[in-house]
């Protein structure tokens, strides 16, 4: 009936108790959802069952026989493999070296077999409509193309139980659609899959049956067809959530960002053009979306707004003042700051507090001549702590014991510590629950009222529909369409964004 | 070397013999400093003194610390090869405020008054011997190339200076090469073979001590050339000697070492029995030329007895 | 604290997220104590055994002596800690300790501008000697800020530049008596290295101001977050607004200020400067560091504990000459001690994590 | 070719998929080649410059002793090269060489057994040797791995013990005449330095053994991809399966094992060893491999660079021996041609990629 159980598993790290005593099971030819808002524990309970983490307490069984997993090898011998929420890419190595690493086809004299491994790696990337030369590095790929291979080199271990953490963040809507069609052929052959995503509606079109954690606790088990979102949220969240999009009433103040006929290099690809003339203004009070596929630029466009990456022509001007060669630290004192897509690499120092992560970029305003004023920062920290109401025991615990959602209202946060009068925030809600989304863009209108202008980029087209007061469609370094809210549908959106046929999603309608 | 020292520790924390003497040497890894250190403590315990035999690696300032450690074990008498002419001067003269006796060996240092005594073998006088039968063995002519000790080090300049002072009487003489090997002996060969690469017509080969020379021997028996080059080192140490006796190299000047060493130890001994030396400061002790006639009547960097 | 968005009941949820809140605090500060305590057990456990052998050790002048010198290697690794709370290395101290040198050497023997020699007051020379320090800093820090080249290599290139420096501006000769003559109004120099007050040795008054200073800079002054933020990831840092490239070069350049220093202190001390001094101290320095805690992939270390490490060498070489240990013993015994210091480190680290979480597993079941 | 995942019209998006994908795998196997290129050129500057200023550089029996004196470097970098692309460093190299050269010696000179004198067959000691070298990197891993002693650390701390075990074993003396003698059977020792076969000396010939075996292990072996692997992430490499302590460890024996080979090599020129041969040879080791292109961080060099880079290093000293040039100047030279080396390695990276890009752009406009 089950191929993998795990009862009463519990964990515990240092302080936090990851997860109280849960009973999991999956079922061959069957999809279970695993919902759950950030820190709820679901990575840690699938890394317990793909023997990464070894529980603090509980049993693991596998076809009914209790095992006791030594390694991540271990387990995926035993036919359980994962997809994990954070890439776990060589960089510096090929497509195909990283498809096969650890588990190498070799050749009679015990070397490595390129030519098989090509031809496989070739294969799979075909059946994931991704065809890249597989000796291309790693490290040349975007985000969404390395979680493709992520995905195939789970796919090319014939695994029993297949474990997916978040395998589509960072993907667009057609590779998707791909990425579902290969699930429903895996469960065709009686493969048990383990499906995580904070894109609710998504993960519930794929479900067969649905287990919701709250806290590090079970608290819900359905099958899939007896629920819709509303429940789920309620499971998750523990009460019926406020709509995650809440109307406001926009008091558009003077013009602070301009920007015109902005070109922008790719930085990783210099001539290829990741911004190719963009023209847009934000003003005071307003809220603009930036909609794209992957690729179309959007983090280029911010990153050049915050003086990361350098410009080739064309204007931006901060409240009339025009930024030229500003470094980022100059446009983040005159009030621009940018919230990174990726919190991990460019948004938090893993090594410092939260508290000394929130202060880092605002730092200078506690400066009383040299030195800090420790009571000035401590007030101003934990006001922020309560403001972007961050989940955390103390403003001294290390960043790495919060949870990606936590983490990234610590990021958004710092940003408002320099009291910025230009927002940008890229992708604020990737890989971030429902409850922190909410919180999220709640701080986001809650700015825009007390006269910011708001800058930020989506992939998701319900936020990209109901957040901003004006959304820009992106696509190729282009604006190529321009909405103002309400005045527009999911089926504009993609047929602007010269993206994907509209998916037909069940979810749709909230 | 490690077993008086050894013996010594565990003597130094047992109580006052006749006090403690403190040698200090550049280096134990090197057989000259290492024969000076082991005759100079095989002294002081015949004469019932503890012993601690510490070296400073040519690191004026470890030798400092070493002489500071020395005052703080309150020593009653220093037995030092310096680490430098002028960079001694200050450490030796904090020994002397201490109320510590310094005897200096092997190396002077470029003040007087300050140590009780500077026993030193005469490089010049050595350099000189040894240049003198490397002129005998080229037979007054041909090429040569000198290998000259570490350029920060006294004795590599009075060396080669004396070298020159004999040779440049004989104008057949030909310096094709003269490159520093630092003492070692790897860069000696090393160096020796690109020089040898660079001119094969080489009659000699002079060095600033036997650890070099015997780095040049193994080049020049790698190029097949040792049998037409004479090579002359400085020192006396026993593999030199070795070499000497076995054809490969023409002489040496050998260092009465243990000889400065011993005399040193005994001075101490009287200065600090009855406050005086009983020598004037500046000893020299003169240099033997080893070749392959009396070789066999030489032990350690001494005359067998 | 905001538990605002999770479950009923409350009062359970809240009491629970309190006490692993109290864990956490509690053994984020016995972590932080135990960083030092480890180089500080390290310390102790010389110490014992060093007075337990020798009744010459624990004695009030030579705990001066040794103590003086500590200073020369601590104030070389306040240096390196910078720059490897930075995360990154600097194995060309050694040499300017040695450069240093010659230059006041160069200057305390007269500098002839225009055909006359000018001897140049000793505070202008102590200045220019620090100056030629913190300049080859500067081209490590541009090497490794403009030109992307690994710490590593950059100051390993410098670490032979500097030294080959030193060598032709002496002539590989020493620099005789730089006492200086009264005159020409240039004495004084020995007054750094040789000079006491109270009956303490100057150099080590120089140690307790630089670790003031660094410890002031380093937990006060914004520089000091920015430099534990590079050090913890760049990216992020620079996204932020820290002026990375410039906290970078900056600490090149102090560590090259701190060694320019040391050199002075050893030249005054021995009244000469020798080109060739110096030598591999790089080592001593990094091993301080580490032994006081520091991570070399950076952002993590203190003054305090590299200080204790600074100590922890020292006293280790000090002792072992005290008890005439053989010298070869003392080279075999140093590579152990560093090892057994680091080590401990990581032992107690990983028990302090497993205490905590036993601690909090308990709480839980309690409540 | 923005637009490589996006669907339809998918006629277009295919053939601008593969436009790109040919374009960056054609970018990669130029950057490859030129990852050497950079060393290349370096060496050629060298060459060129040497044989204008010498007439007696560009001989054959010169370029031939100059290789052998590569060899011994080089050997050292190979194994060096394991341990960096691992992400990992061993400064412990240059004491190995001292060790196995003094555990010759004293194998050489006979060990006594129950009171008999044995001289073992030249094959054991070298064998024996080289297993003390192997045996000395294994502690290495052991500290790193198990203990997680950082490897700059660990293998600090067994640079000083090995030294200091190199020193008490022969009591700082020099192993003299290795010769052997016939009737005690262990003869043959000098072969391995002096030995020719072919009028190329035997140490050639180890190299190039060597550097053919590293690049199969390297490029067709599963351990090198696992090593390529550890040293890129070694997280995802152990989420992979592939098993990183032990590539980890492997490195530092061989590593070792390369050293103690070194080490017998000049122990058999000199036929005689000494027991401070090999101080800062790691130095020459690390330079020679980073010259030719490995990142410290891990998980970039290969062989051939790593050779080139030996070659840089090696030709450098002898040419200035060979022109004369004084030790001062050697030293600064080699500093600054060190730095200059990796600098020019950065800046044709950046350009490479400029130029890669542009090409590919080519391609894709075209198709
Ligand atoms: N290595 C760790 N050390 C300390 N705490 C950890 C660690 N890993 C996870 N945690 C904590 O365990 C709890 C569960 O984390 P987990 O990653 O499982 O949540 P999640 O449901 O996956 O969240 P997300 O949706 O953001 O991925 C969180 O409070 C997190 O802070
Ligand atoms: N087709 C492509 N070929 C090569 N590089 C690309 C391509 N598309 C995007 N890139 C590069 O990939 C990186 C990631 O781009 P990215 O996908 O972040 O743009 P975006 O609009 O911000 O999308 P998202 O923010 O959703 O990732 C950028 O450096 C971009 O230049
Ligand atoms: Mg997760
Ligand atoms: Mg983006």
């Amino acid at each position: 009936m089950t191929v993998l159980t795990g009862s009463a598993i519990t964990k515990v790290f240092g302080g936090t108790h990851a997860l109280k005593g849960v009973d999991f099971a999956a079922a061959p030819g069957r999809v279970t959802a695993l919902f759950g808002e950030n820190g709820a524990g679901k990575s840690t309970l699938m890394k317990i069952l793909a023997g990464i983490e070894t529980p603090t307490t509980g049993h693991i069984a596998v076809d009914g026989e209790p095992v006791v997993f030594t390694s991540a090898r271990h387990a995926a011998d035993t036919g359980i493999v994962i997809i994990h929420q954070e890439l776990s890419l060589c960089a510096n190595l090929s497509i195909e070296d990283n498809l096969f690493l650890g588990r190498e086809r070799v050749t009679a004299a015990g070397a490595v077999d390129r030519k098989q491994e090509r031809t496989a790696a070739a294969a799979i990337l075909r059946r994931l409509e991704e065809e890249i030369d597989p000796r291309t590095l790693v490290g040349d790929l975007r985000l969404g193309q390395q979680q493709l291979v992520e995905i195939a080199r789970a796919l090319l271990q014939d695994a029993r139980v297949l474990i997916m953490d978040e395998p589509t963040s960072a993907l667009s809507e057609p590779e998707v659609e791909v990425l579902f069609r290969m699930i429903r052929e895996l469960t065709a052959d009686g493969v048990a899959v383990v499906y995580i995503s904070h894109h609710l509606d998504e993960a519930l079109e794929i479900a067969d049956d649905v287990v919701v954690l709250r806290d590090g606790s079970l608290v819900a088990t359905a099958e899939a067809d007896d629920v819709d979102l509303g429940w789920i949220v309620r499971q998750m969240v523990g009460r019926d959530q406020d709509s995650l999009f809440p109307d406001r009433d926009t008091i558009l103040g003077d013009e602070l960002l301009t920007i015109t006929d902005l070109v922008v290099p790719d930085p990783s690809n210099s001539d290829r053009l990741a911004i190719d003339g963009v023209t847009l203004r934000v003003r005071a009070g307003e809220i603009v979306g930036l909609y794209g596929l992957m690729g179309a630029g959007r983090t280029e466009l911010l990153e050049a707004l915050a003086g990361r990456i350098p410009i080739q022509s064309g204007e931006v001007a901060l409240a009339g003042e025009v930024l030229a060669r500003e470094s980022i630290r100059e446009r983040i004192a005159r009030g621009l700051m940018l919230v990174p897509e990726d919190r991990q690499r460019d948004g938090l120092v893993q090594t410092m507090s939260v508290g000394e992560n929130l202060s880092l970029a605002g730092l200078l305003a506690f400066a009383r001549r040299v030195f800090l004023n420790r009571r000035d920062e401590e007030t101003a920290v934990s006001r922020t702590i309560t403001d972007v109401t961050v989940k955390t025991s103390s403003p001294k615990s290390p960043i790495g014991s919060l949870s990606g959602g936590n983490q990234q209202k610590v990021v958004i946060g710092k940003a408002l510590l320099t009291d910025p009068r230009v927002l940008l925030l890229d992708e604020p809600s990737r890989g971030v629950d429902v409850g922190a989304k909410a919180d999220v863009f709640a701080l986001m209108a809650e700015q825009a009222q007390r006269g910011l202008a708001v800058l930020f980029t989506t992939s998701e087209a319900e936020e990209a529909l109901h957040i901003p007061d004006r959304l820009l469609v992106l696509s190729r370094g282009r604006i190529v369409g321009e909405f103002t809210r309400g005045a527009l549908t999911r089926e504009d959106l993609m047929a602007a964004s010269g993206g994907s046929i509209p998916s037909t999603k069940t979810g749709e309608a909230s | 070397g490690g077993d008086d020292s050894d013996s010594a520790s565990s003597g130094s924390s047992s109580g006052d013999a006749g006090g403690l003497i403190a040698i200090i040497t550049p280096s134990p890894d090197n057989p000259f400093f290492k024969a000076e250190a082991d005759a100079a403590a095989a002294k002081a315990k015949e004469l019932g003194y503890e012993t601690s035999v510490a070296s400073h690696d040519d690191d004026p300032n470890k030798q400092s610390e070493l002489i500071d450690a020395a005052i703080s074990r309150k020593a009653k008498a220093i037995i030092l090869d310096n680490a430098g002419a002028d960079a001694s001067i200050g450490p030796v003269t904090k020994a002397k405020d201490a109320g510590i006796p310094v005897f200096l060996i092997d190396r002077e240092i470029n003040k007087t008054g300050v140590a009780t005594a500077q026993i030193v073998s005469n490089n010049a006088q050595g350099a000189q011997l040894a240049a003198q039968e490397f002129v005998k063995g080229m037979k007054s002519k041909g090429n040569y190339v000198e290998l000259t000790g570490k350029e920060s080090d006294t004795n590599a300049g009075v060396r080669s200076k004396g070298y020159a002072d004999v040779i440049s009487q004989y104008p057949a003489m030909k310096k094709v090469a003269s490159v520093s090997a630092n003492w070692d002996q790897q860069e000696a060969f090393t160096k020796m073979e690109t020089i040898i690469q660079k001119n094969k017509d080489i009659q000699g080969v002079i060095a600033g001590n036997d650890t070099m020379a015997l780095g040049a021997v193994a080049a020049l028996k790698g190029a097949g050339l040792l049998d037409k080059v004479v090579v002359v080192g400085f020192d006396g140490s026993p593999d030199a000697i070795a070499a000497i006796k076995a054809g490969e190299m023409l002489a040496t000047a050998l260092q009465p070492a243990a000889l400065a060493a011993e005399q040193a130890v005994e001075q101490a001994d009287a200065t600090i029995k009855d406050g005086k030396s009983g020598k004037e400061e500046k000893q020299s002790i003169d240099c033997e030329i080893v070749t392959k006639a009396n070789a066999d009547e030489f032990g350690v960097f001494a005359r067998k007895s | 604290m905001s538990t605002a968005t999770t479950t009923p009941p409350p009062t359970e949820e809240r009491r629970d997220a309190a006490a692993s809140a109290a864990a956490r605090a509690n053994r984020l500060r016995v972590l932080n104590v135990v960083f030092e305590a480890r180089a500080f057990i390290a310390l102790a456990v010389l110490i014992i055994v060093f007075t337990l052998l020798s009744d010459t050790f624990l004695t009030v002048t030579n705990v001066i002596t040794m103590t003086k010198h500590v200073a020369i290697n601590g104030i070389l690794a306040l240096g390196m800690l910078l720059v490897i709370l930075k995360g990154g290395i600097d194995l060309s101290v050694g040499s300017i300790v040695g450069l240093s040198g010659v230059v006041a050497g160069e200057l305390l023997g007269g500098v002839t501008l225009f055909g006359v020699v000018a001897y140049p007051p000793v505070w202008v020379t102590i200045l220019v000697a620090i100056a030629v320090g913190t300049l080859v800093g500067a081209v490590n820090g541009i090497l490794v800020t403009r030109f992307n080249v690994a710490p590593f290599i950059a100051t390993l290139g410098m670490l032979y530049v500097a030294r080959g420096a030193a060598l032709l501006i002496s002539d590989g000769e020493t620099y005789p008596n730089l006492g200086g003559d009264p005159e020409l109004g240039n004495t004084g120099f020995n007054y750094l290295g040789g000079g006491k007050i109270l009956g303490i040795p100057v150099s080590i008054y120089l140690l307790a101001i630089l670790a003031v200073v660094f410890t002031v800079l380093i937990r006060k002054a914004p520089f000091g977050r920015w430099l534990y933020a590079t050090g913890g990831n760049e990216r992020a840092a620079e996204l932020s607004g820290v002026p990375v490239k410039r906290v970078k070069a900056r600490v090149y350049m102090i560590s090259g200020a701190c060694a320019a220093l040391a050199g002075l202190i050893i030249a005054s001390e021995l009244t000469s400067a020798a080109p060739q001094a110096g030598e591999t101290f790089e080592l001593n320095a990094i091993a301080a560091v580490v032994i006081g805690g520091a991570a070399l992939s950076g952002g993590r270390g203190n003054v305090r504990g590299t200080l204790v490490g600074a100590f922890v060498i020292g006293f280790l070489a000090d002792g072992l000459v005290n008890l005439g240990v053989s010298t070869f013993w003392q080279i075999l015994i140093k590579g152990a001690v560093i090892v057994l210091a680091v080590m401990l480190d990581q032992g107690q680290q990983r028990f302090q994590k497993r205490g905590a979480a036993a601690a909090a597993a308990a709480q839980t079941s309690a409540s």
